[in-house]
């Protein structure tokens, strides 16, 4: 097969990954759901490379051309982003509360106040 | 000609992504991210004519609006702090 | 209108929630949540019925023709997930009022029924719909109106409690989002039952075989099995107690659902080179599961907690029954899923109604109220004696099907450690028992009424008194569910056939 | 063919001036000569490399958007910037030139 | 050329995603996610996915980090140095997770082939008819607000439910749509800015009706033009405090609005219920199958727009109420 194919999905993958890897290695609560946001983001980059066409063009019917990317994938992903920035907002709300409640927005300074009572 | 043009483009983002990562404080990264920005702004007008698509034009419009708004927001938001900060101190 | 059946229980609440946000009056958006929840209801049960006569109906929303469009396919099993979730709605709403009232402040009632009626809308489109896209879109919207709802409580900690849930939630939204995501490239379709006619001769690729774990661990997350249940025991101790009804009773069960969906509709497992190991760790998980969640059910101080951990360990039960791979195994998950709904739902209400009177759920409070609330506690000691299996009960009926299922396979181990499962439930039932009846009021404050503790408000009484007869019901008349289990099993596997 | 060679030209004259602001930018000593190095060449190099698109252009509507787009930056450039060095005085970042012990600010506000 | 295009933002994108994991400091970390918006939004221009890259650039590079710093002025930008945390753990389950992925592209279809399945099944129809069944030329409009119009509505209501989720959560107590009072301080005054801005607005707000109105024939719709538009009215009230902006358009009518957008796309649907057509179906808008779904399609993006530019203006009240909270 043909490496040079996949390089591209696996360099979203690897974005995918540092993404996780701040959602559930960091302990600062904004920074999780900053880790939240990447890791959708390149979610979001996987299915536009898998909906790409070479030598294709954006799904606007236009004269002459016959050759479109798909429109599917584009479609879910704007519904998808919609989704994202819904949960950041709601995300980012609770963190504020939180922060009213606590003091703090490091989870194991949340962790020991809760145990603390 | 246009070739050259996004290669430097791209050349300059670079550099204010290599910035954005060594600033020393938030108002060099807010630099930062605004002519990341403006350079986003351009390349995206140079891409739709290197690619002969003028549809592009329009996201190279709402990235102007959008850098506009978040430089101002980004500023209007630290000032708050500033002046809580301050408060807090005396 | 009859034919318009299919998109009504999902229709009825979506139109319903952007309504009731204009209302301000919290008593007027109850009484219209209300109405809109019991409408849902009967329009879910004129669907099951429906569905009971004439099968598996279809509905191509906006005109389209399935795999272009969205399509909604109903057959038993969705009938009966629909009718499930609509009346744990209806009856947490119609009885919940006084326990809403005094948990949530005044100008935060309205939009918490308006959360409600969303979440409600969210659980009835995933139940509904054949398409696994639109699937994820109402999976987020039941989530998002989770989240918020879990954050109403009134500790702190359920704030916590909600942030830890939108984490774990969106991470496994996200991996169900990959996963259908590698299905759709393979494919080309998002259609449920396009997909399940593309998907089999696929089985040896490595992408479908990606796609698959991807969806499983993305739903088991929201499913909350064992290793993933981080989540469940922080939101369900506290978020408010008619949240916490509601979840317990519906928002599993419509996890477990999807599963069922993707293992048997979409990737008919059996036929799929996965089917075996899968199968072992289901049964692994579902066991490990069980002895678990009993066993820090039992250590816990607070009966919300407790009963919250009890979750993780029936949720268990039901795994079994998808990993035993037979009939009547998934027969014996679909019934475990009704009852539970039932037990759990009974179980939580009552503690609501105590929860109203004493103020919190620890062990420490609950001392000898069954002698000041007789009629709160014998409904929770019936949704104890049916979680426990006791014949006469509902709960006995799922885990004889569950048993006989196991024992169909002829796996004795198993069957053995389902029955001492059910040991350990007693164990902490009793230890209820024990405190209710048994105790001694130590001194304490009475929060309101100072003439000592009476019977809970009508309301919640009476749905905890229904809740509790159905228990009871149905484990005499076990006709709905087992015949409607049996028949979605049945339809389940009958259209894996070749 | 004059148009095409002038637009070149604009092309040429904008990247290299997107070039020696990058360098200010990256190589200048504080924050105030860094705005002053992105936003003034930034504003001509944005200016000319978009007048060049419009040059290339035929559409009306594209060229309406440059036009747009151009206008809008001339505006907002200078704008940002302004607010921005504005900023970083009342945060109590001081140019350099004033102060011999390098950039670091005592306000809290620095990081 | 576009393979270096490619392969530019691709390897920025990944310097910003290490950048993000070495740096402490929540503002350095929020100036980061905007440029990785930027970026990725730039990425889906050269991957042809207009449409993405619009609601990207508003979303990843405005209103997310825009919401983030918002945040952060309340809860402080210190990240703490973790004192003990494992990292084996989360490192393993990356590598799994990792693995997993890569195993699973090893079947997919070749980067940017042609005859990948998703275009041989489902999506040739929508390229191939949508000219004639929809009559309008952004396929991605016709298949959003079309064929999967149900989907489009679920989107809505997402939004929607966002927007009751951040109002349920943030609700100072006793304060419901009351309109914040002037006893707030007086904010430092930039004239320039304010002068610049207030030219500027207008034409923001002319920008997004054009993209409302506009979504049929090129990029955009619904939804990027009620993010410009609130964009517009953030900026209004960044400017002049929430006070000002509260008193143009007040907060029980913008949460009034929200529902209504939604209604607006809902009723839209229950029209066909009422004549016997599924839910959604535009035909019973008009005789001509094709003028019909031109209604429709207007119809439920004007009520997406509604709801999503209240929906962004509510839960920016509801921080910027609690900032003038905490300062108070």
């Amino acid at each position: 097969m043909d490496i040079a194919s996949y390089f591209n999905y696996w360099i979203v993958i690897v974005l995918m990954m540092l993404g996780f890897y701040i959602v559930i290695a960091r302990g600062n609560l904004v920074k999780k759901l900053i880790g939240l946001n990447i890791f959708q983001t390149s979610v979001f980059i996987l299915y536009i490379s898998a909906g790409k066409v070479s030598d294709g063009a954006a799904p606007i019917l236009t004269e002459g051309v016959s050759v479109y990317s798909n429109p599917l994938p584009h479609v879910l992903i704007l519904t998808a982003i919609v989704v994202g920035i819904a949960t950041t907002a709601v995300g980012l709300a609770l963190v504020a509360r939180i922060h009213e409640a606590y003091g703090t927005v490091e989870e194991s300074q949340i962790l020991e106040q809760d145990n603390a009572c | 000609m246009l070739t050259l043009t996004v290669v430097v483009i791209l050349a300059v983002m670079l550099a204010g992504l290599a910035r954005a990562f060594f600033a020393r404080n938030v108002y060099d990264r807010v630099l930062a991210a605004n002519l990341f920005g403006t350079k986003t702004v351009l390349l995206i007008a140079a891409i739709s004519y290197l690619f002969g698509s003028p549809d592009f034009l329009d996201i190279a419009v709402v990235y102007a609006l959008i850098n506009y708004i978040s430089v101002i927001g980004v500023l209007r938001v630290t000032e708050m702090r500033v002046i809580a900060q301050q408060e807090d101190k005396g | 209108m009859l034919s318009h059946l299919p998109i009504l229980p999902v229709l009825l609440p979506l139109l319903g929630a952007p309504i009731c946000a204009l209302l301000r009056k919290p008593v007027a958006a109850w009484l219209f949540a209300c109405t809109v929840a019991l409408l849902t209801f009967a329009a879910a049960i004129a669907l099951l019925a429906q569905t009971w006569q004439q099968g598996v109906l279809s509905y191509a929303l906006g005109g389209w023709a399935a795999p272009w469009g969205i399509e909604y396919r109903i057959d038993l099993l969705n009938g009966l997930v629909l009718t499930l979730v609509s009346g744990m709605a209806s009856a947490v709403l119609l009885g919940g009022r006084a326990s809403i009232w005094r948990e949530t402040p005044e100008e935060k009632r309205s939009l918490f029924l308006v959360a409600f009626l969303l979440c409600l809308a969210g659980l009835q489109g995933i139940a509904a719909t054949g398409d696994a896209f639109n699937l994820f879109v109402f999976l987020e919207i039941s989530s998002l109106s989770t989240y918020a709802l879990v954050a109403t409580g009134r500790d702190r900690r359920a704030l916590v409690a909600a942030y830890n849930y939108l984490i774990m939630g969106t991470i496994g939204a996200t991996f169900i989002l990959i996963g259908i995501g590698f299905i759709y490239m393979l494919t080309g379709t998002l259609n449920m039952m396009d997909l399940a006619q593309r998907l089999p001769a696929l089985t040896e690729s490595r992408t479908a075989f990606a796609g698959f774990v991807f969806i499983i661990v993305g739903v088991c997350l929201k499913l909350a099995l064992f290793p993933l249940h981080l989540w469940l025991p922080g939101a369900y101790t506290h978020a408010s107690s008619m949240v916490t009804v509601f979840l317990a009773a519906t928002a599993t069960k419509v996890a477990l659902y999807v599963l069922i969906r993707f293992s048997f509709s979409v990737f008919r497992l059996e036929f799929s080179t996965l089917a075996l190991p899968l199968e072992t760790v289901f049964l692994t998980l579902g066991i490990v599961a069980v002895f678990a969640g009993s066993l820090v059910a039992i250590y816990q101080p607070d009966l919300k907690r407790g009963l919250a951990y009890s979750s993780v360990a029936q949720i268990g039960y039901m795994v079994i029954g998808v990993g035993v791979g037979t009939v009547i195994g998934l027969q014996a998950a679909l019934v475990h899923l009704f009852n539970h709904a039932l037990m759990k739902g009974a179980l939580f209400m009552a503690l609501a109604a105590v929860v109203y009177r004493v103020g919190d759920g620890k062990f420490s409070s609950l001392r000898g109220i069954g002698r000041e609330m007789p009629l709160t506690c014998a409904c929770m000691l019936l949704g104890g004696l049916s979680l426990i299996g006791v014949p006469g009960t509902a709960g006995f009926i799922s885990k004889w099907y569950l048993v006989v299922a196991v024992a169909d396979r002829e796996q004795w181990v198993l069957v053995a450690l389902i029955l001492a499962g059910s040991l350990l439930t007693a164990v902490y039932i009793w230890r209820l028992v024990e405190t209710v009846y048994l105790g001694v009021p130590g001194p304490r404050q009475v929060p309101d009424s100072p003439a000592g503790r009476a019977e809970a408000p009508p309301g919640l009484l009476a749905v905890s008194v229904v809740l509790a007869l159905a228990n009871v019901y149905f484990g005499f008349d076990t006709r709905l569910p087992v015949e409607a289990a049996s028949g979605a099993a049945e339809s389940l596997f009958a259209a894996g056939q070749p | 063919m004059v148009l095409h060679w002038l637009s070149e030209a604009c092309l040429l004259a904008g990247s290299f001036l997107l070039l020696t602001g990058a360098l200010g930018f990256l190589r200048f000593p504080d924050i105030y000569a860094r705005i002053h190095a992105c936003g003034v060449t930034e504003t001509l190099a944005t200016s000319l490399i978009l007048v060049a698109l419009l040059l290339k252009s035929e559409a009306a509507l594209p060229q309406v958007k440059l036009l747009f787009i151009l206008l809008f930056l001339m505006f907002s450039g200078p704008t940002a910037s302004h607010a921005l060095a504005k900023a970083a005085w009342q945060g109590g970042v001081r140019p350099r030139a004033t102060r011999d012990a390098g950039e670091r600010p005592a306000s809290p506000a620095g990081r | 050329m576009e393979l270096l295009v490619d392969i530019a933002l691709l390897s920025m994108l990944v310097a910003t995603a290490v950048s993000l994991i070495l740096v402490r400091g929540l503002v350095a970390s929020i100036m980061l996610t905007s440029i990785y918006g930027l970026l990725s939004a730039s990425f889906f221009v050269t991957m042809d996915a207009v449409d993405v890259a619009f609601t990207e650039a508003a979303v990843g590079a405005g209103v997310s980090p825009l919401l983030l710093l918002m945040t952060v002025a309340l809860v402080g930008r210190v990240e703490q140095q973790p004192r003990k945390r494992h990292i084996a753990f989360p490192l393993l389950l990356v590598t799994v997770t990792g693995v997993l992925l890569i195993v699973g592209t090893l079947d997919m279809p070749p980067f940017g082939s042609a005859d990948a399945p998703a275009l041989q099944h489902v999506a040739p129809r929508y390229l191939q008819q949508s000219g004639e069944e929809i009559g309008i030329p952004n396929v991605v409009t016709s298949v959003l607000a079309s064929y999967r119009a149900y989907d489009t509505l679920g989107e809505v209501l997402v939004i929607f439910t966002a927007g009751i989720a951040v109002i349920l959560v943030l609700m100072l107590p006793g304060r419901r749509g009351s309109v914040p009072d002037d006893a707030g301080r007086q904010r430092p005054r930039n004239v320039v800015v304010n002068v610049v801005s207030k030219i500027l607005i207008p034409f923001m707000l002319l920008f997004a009706l054009y993209v409302q109105f506009h979504g049929e024939y090129g990029p955009g719709g619904g939804f990027q033009a009620g993010v410009i538009f609130a964009s517009g009215i953030i900026l209004y009230g960044l400017l002049y405090g929430l006070p000002s902006v509260c008193r143009v358009i007040p907060p029980p009518v913008v949460e009034a609005l929200a529902a209504l957008g939604v209604l607006l796309y809902a009723l839209t649907g229950v029209l066909a219920l009422l004549d016997g057509r599924p839910f959604l179906d535009y035909s019973v808008l008009a005789t001509d199958p094709v003028t019909a779904q031109y209604l429709g399609i207007t119809a439920i993006e004007l009520g997406v727009g509604v709801t999503v530019a209240s929906v962004i203006i509510t839960i920016f009240y509801a921080f910027a109420a609690h900032l003038s909270e905490a300062q108070r």
